[in-house]
């Protein structure tokens, strides 16, 4: 019996400490209920809900999803009932649940993922949020927020003042350094980072000759891009001081090592949940198994065993009213320099 | 190693909604098609209702190829609480049903069910019309099954393309009144199946269809023209892409009167008044 | 028997006509020679040389290469004899051959590119360069050509003063924004654009806790890559005036299909050789009947046909002066303007 | 359609190196692994020299799974100019061999070859020392059925981790001394294949080695060590991870005193001494 805890948020009074490192990831999981009675839910470390919107979206017209080589597209658009509607909603049950329940919010504005955040702030049920930034900023001409730096950080420290809640920035495999963000976010107040959200492709139908999707592109998932999504959180790792999940195409615990190794404390499991569920909530006692049998006594010693300096020091603990006082520097700094 | 893990690792067989069954059968069907009987857990078949569907693992466990489950409709239940089967009607169309329609008895394959909604049939509805068009006719089969065990009667109407992919009579209780219609008239009436369906409205209570979107939405017509007041009630099955088939992924949605609504959970079976083509 | 020749080089008075559009990518046929023997090349409407440098390179220590799911990870680390004994060494015999050698440069820095383009300018049996943006430049730090529209533009411009040859650029899908670079390399004076290269990969050896490649990371090549490939053919093709050069994991006609109406004139194979030449050179054949099929009388008929306004209006061909003289402007306005 | 075309899909068979195999028997051997024999397209069978390997497609061709082929050196050969062929000894890794080892007699397989360089037999030399590491016995085994056709004797050692993964003897022509050592000592030399080898340096004309690097290393310390002068001349046959098979990559090459060379045309067969490990 390894032990397999680990606290995303070491940085923050509040925590988010998980049993296991094992996390149904957004999109891929509803709001917890749906998998119900398939598996036991509460084999998870945590799960994190669909992606929350300030104002209810009925998403994308059909098809909305397709298969490809290893891998899947999917455009949903967000389909969701709103912030208020989803706080009278979910968090009332999870709140009666052993698992912590991490909300995923997606903003158009830094306005709107603060004015979540806050809402979100003391919802009983709510662990943590994670804060997609693989969206377009309507301000800065759809440009996607998670491609640049400073926009990365604004909408970080923006959240950061509005919740004292552990906060985990969902980084975009679409910018061009990575690492720049993830450094951008740390320093924005995030306690933690995921990666990766989904690539951006396309399949053509050759018969009806247009996308198969009708929103025409769609996220690419699954085994495809694991490789792409080990590289990532290898090079984000290796320079924040924060801890990072790590996520693209696991579907076994073999897939989910590369992760751990590569400087990850945590993983989370996406399209493997629509294949085997079975399978992904077994993962965790696999682990534990597969550590045991390595003479390990506990998840740390592997996490980062394939970073060549190991990881770099962790953050320390930051006191409550520093944490919003920091992330308001930045708020400030972002708005002289914009 | 967790790759080559095989497919029943860590399921208990029975307990959830994912499971191991093992294939008992496999016979032609239909022209193309396979009908694959499979043996379900102690407990499962009892639970099984007309219209609900199983999500199939079209694969080994150690292969990605397909990576998704595909979603099958039971055609036949023998719902014997342990012994029982359930029989999938298999239409090849690419690499996962070629991979499902070739598994031979004693293969055991990795499912997740009952899922999704099923048909209602009313306690006061006495006669029940079935309108079926090529694979759609598995859900009918099996509702046709469980309704003649009620009492009620049942007049069945199936189109194919052709006479040899019509569902084979005697796969049919005697009881049922099985009337088929073919594009090349090959066999029955020449033409759409729903071209059927205005002489049996006066007759039926309630009208129960499952085929692909063209013919459902001529069936929608035809009711919309034809039908006298509210009855019969219409119930259609309809068939969308889906990933996860619990109402997690938000794939497989369809637009009806109350929004976007998933055809996993909510249907796949529908008034037909409430969709919006 | 449809009309499958496409020139790719529309704008420039030196052409470059292929009799079909499958094309051999860079890396994956060696210099010509090495598939003969399996496969008739001239079955092809051109292929692509290894990447050469102006120096010699003996390449990365092994392991080079790896398979993930759908795909392969690549670090060969450009081993070639260098420009000089590579010119002595190939353009000889390819000169007697019907089938067009393209070659593929790859530098360090905007004067290694423009040196390699001036040897190569009147070499007999070079019938064409495709220029590798997807490499680090040394004068910015490693940040890589093809991740900036002004680095872009600079380069080609380079290689367009140096050489009359027919130029193709080849994109990088690490950029942000793909469709800005292909803009910026047409304003550079190149010919046509071909994307898209490899997407940086990793996977470790969970055994050995550390990457199964000796150089880390890798490029992910093959099936798994195709729809990010297709997506950002697609966003290209929409805006640039020359001809577009689609590849990504083509493995049989149906993936090739997918790219021609997302807007390329002409596809490259890479991967699919190493596992099905004979499938590969087949290609050409099938998309003949496949026209004839449809009632296509010319391949023309469906590039771009699932592209909402079709392809933007070609490029006019230009005097051989003003080729020159053109990129001669964006050489000076870039040295203005860093 | 193209992406469930037949592997034969544009093979005009025998015709190049990329071509159609049908299995003809399959027998296990060597504990875990499999003898697999091929029928060869007219002509192909001669031109297999000793040391040669073909690189086979160990999926259908519908599938990614494996990418990439499989490089498989002949066990033996039948050089029957037309009714000739092939077999391999397969030992299951991963997906590939394991497809690869369960196929059937009547199933056609993708291959490219022969490929690569051969072992050579000096015109002079006429005692030749095998030393083999596992499934490195295969080509091996081939250059002894080559050997002893061309009237040299011939020395066969093998090492393995025990007595049931050895080739069996019988295996081999009984002209042959064969000598066997074991990880666990169940049979033969306790230890390594190349503690044996001093005892021949004398004898031999030629060496000729095939098996896992570690072997192939302390073999060429052994040779360093032991060694007078420049005779045996020893060769190996090493094995690094392959994409393409002709030279087209760069992925498989080994760091030599002439630099880099590909293992899959300059290669996979080297003087020992050449080779930078
Ligand atoms: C609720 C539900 C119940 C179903 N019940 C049955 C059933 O009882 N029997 C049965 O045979 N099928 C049934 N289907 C359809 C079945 O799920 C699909 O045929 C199957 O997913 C095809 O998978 P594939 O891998 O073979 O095809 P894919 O590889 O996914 O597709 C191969 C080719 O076939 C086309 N294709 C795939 N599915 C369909 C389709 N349904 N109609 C037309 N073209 C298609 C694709 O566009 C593609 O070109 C049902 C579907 C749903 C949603
Ligand atoms: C020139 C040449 C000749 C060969 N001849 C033979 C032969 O006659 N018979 C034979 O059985 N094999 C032979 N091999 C090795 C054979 O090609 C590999 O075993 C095969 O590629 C494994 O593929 P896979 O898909 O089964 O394993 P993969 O799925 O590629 O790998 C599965 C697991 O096995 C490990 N693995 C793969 N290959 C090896 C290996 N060679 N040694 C140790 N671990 C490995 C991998 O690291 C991985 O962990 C030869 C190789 C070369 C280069
Ligand atoms: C159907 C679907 C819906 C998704 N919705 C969201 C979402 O709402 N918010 C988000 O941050 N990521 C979303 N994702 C991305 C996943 O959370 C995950 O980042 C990605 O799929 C890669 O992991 P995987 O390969 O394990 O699926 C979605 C993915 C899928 C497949
Ligand atoms: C082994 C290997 C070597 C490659 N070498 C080069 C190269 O030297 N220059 C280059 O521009 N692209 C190179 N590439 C990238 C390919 O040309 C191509 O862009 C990429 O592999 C995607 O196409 P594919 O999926 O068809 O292989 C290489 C790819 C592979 C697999
Ligand atoms: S298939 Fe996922 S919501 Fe219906
Ligand atoms: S395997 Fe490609 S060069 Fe040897």
């Amino acid at each position: 019996m390894a032990d397999l805890s680990v606290d995303l948020a070491p940085g923050n009074p509040r925590e988010l400490v998980l049993s296991n490192p094992v996390i149904a990831a957004s999109g891929c999981f509803g709001y917890g209920q749906e998998y119900q009675g398939t598996i036991d839910i509460h084999r998870l470390g945590a799960f994190v809900s669909k992606g929350i919107t300030p104002e209810p979206r009925s998403g994308n017209p059909m098809p909305r999803i397709t298969e490809t080589t290893g891998g899947m597209l999917n455009a949903i658009g967000l389909q969701n009932p709103g912030i208020r509607k989803f706080i009278r909603s979910y968090p009332p049950i999870w709140e009666r649940w052993p698992t912590p329940a991490i909300v995923n919010i997606s903003g158009e504005t830094v306005a709107e993922f603060a004015e979540m955040a806050r809402l979100l702030d003391d919802v009983p049920g709510v662990a943590g949020l994670e804060v997609n930034i693989s969206c377009p900023n309507i301000n800065a001409g759809g440009f996607c927020f998670g491609w640049d730096a400073d926009m990365s950080r604004e909408v970080t420290a923006a959240v950061r003042a509005a919740t004292t809640l552990p906060i985990i920035v969902k980084l975009s495999p679409g910018a061009l350094d990575v690492a720049q963000i993830a450094l951008a976010v740390e320093e924005g107040g995030a306690d933690a980072v995921s990666l990766i959200n989904t690539l951006v492709g396309m399949k053509i139908d050759t018969r009806r000759r247009k996308p198969v999707l009708a929103n025409g592109t769609g996220g690419l998932s699954g085994p495809a891009i694991r490789p792409v999504a080990v590289r990532m959180t290898w090079q984000v790792a290796r320079v924040v001081g924060i801890p990072v999940v790590g996520l693209g195409g696991i579907m076994s615990l073999d897939d989910g090592l590369e992760f751990f190794m590569a400087g990850a404390s945590a993983i989370q499991v996406g399209t493997g949940f629509f294949a085997q569920p079975g399978r992904m909530v077994a993962i965790a006692d696999e682990l534990d198994a597969w550590l045991d049998a390595q003479g390990c006594s506990s998840l740390g010693e592997i996490v980062g065993a394939a970073l060549p300096d190991g990881l770099p020091p962790r953050r320390q603990r930051i006191d409550p009213d520093d944490l919003k006082l920091m992330s308001g520097d930045y708020a400030e700094a972002r708005t002289t320099t914009t | 190693m967790t790759a080559t893990a095989p497919d029943t690792a860590n399921l208990p067989a029975g307990t959830g909604r994912e499971f191991i069954a093992e294939v008992t059968a496999s016979e032609p069907e239909m022209g193309d098609c396979t009908l694959l009987t499979l043996a379900l857990p102690a407990g499962v078949a009892p639970r099984l209702r007309p219209g609900e569907f199983v999500n199939v693992l079209c694969r080994d466990s150690a292969s990605f190829d397909p990576l998704l489950r595909r979603p099958y409709s039971a055609f036949a239940v023998n719902p014997d609480p342990v012994a029982g089967t359930m029989t999938l009607l298999i239409r090849p169309f690419g690499r996962g049903s070629q991979w499902l329609a070739t598994r031979q008895p004693g293969e055991r394959i990795d499912i997740m069910g009952p899922l999704g909604n099923h048909f209602e049939v009313a306690e006061r509805s006495e006669r029940l019309l079935m309108v079926a068009g090529g694979v759609g006719v598995a859900p009918l089969a099996h509702l046709t099954q469980e309704a003649l065990r009620i009492g009620k009667s049942v007049t069945f109407l199936m189109g194919a393309a052709t006479a040899d992919t019509l569902l084979a009579a005697q796969r049919l209780p005697s009881e049922v009144e099985y009337v088929v219609a073919t594009d090349d008239g090959s066999r029955g009436h020449r033409g759409f199946v729903t071209d059927l369906v205005p002489d049996y409205l006066q007759w039926a209570d309630q009208v129960f269809a499952c085929g692909p979107d063209p013919m459902l939405r001529s069936l929608s017509n035809v009711i919309k023209r034809d039908r006298v007041g509210r009855r019969p009630t219409v119930h259609v099955s309809v068939e969308r892409t889906m990933a996860c088939g619990v109402g997690a992924c938000l794939g497989c949605v369809l637009e009806t009167r109350h929004g976007m609504q998933t055809s996993c959970v909510t249907g796949p079976v529908f008034p037909v008044e409430e969709i919006r083509w």
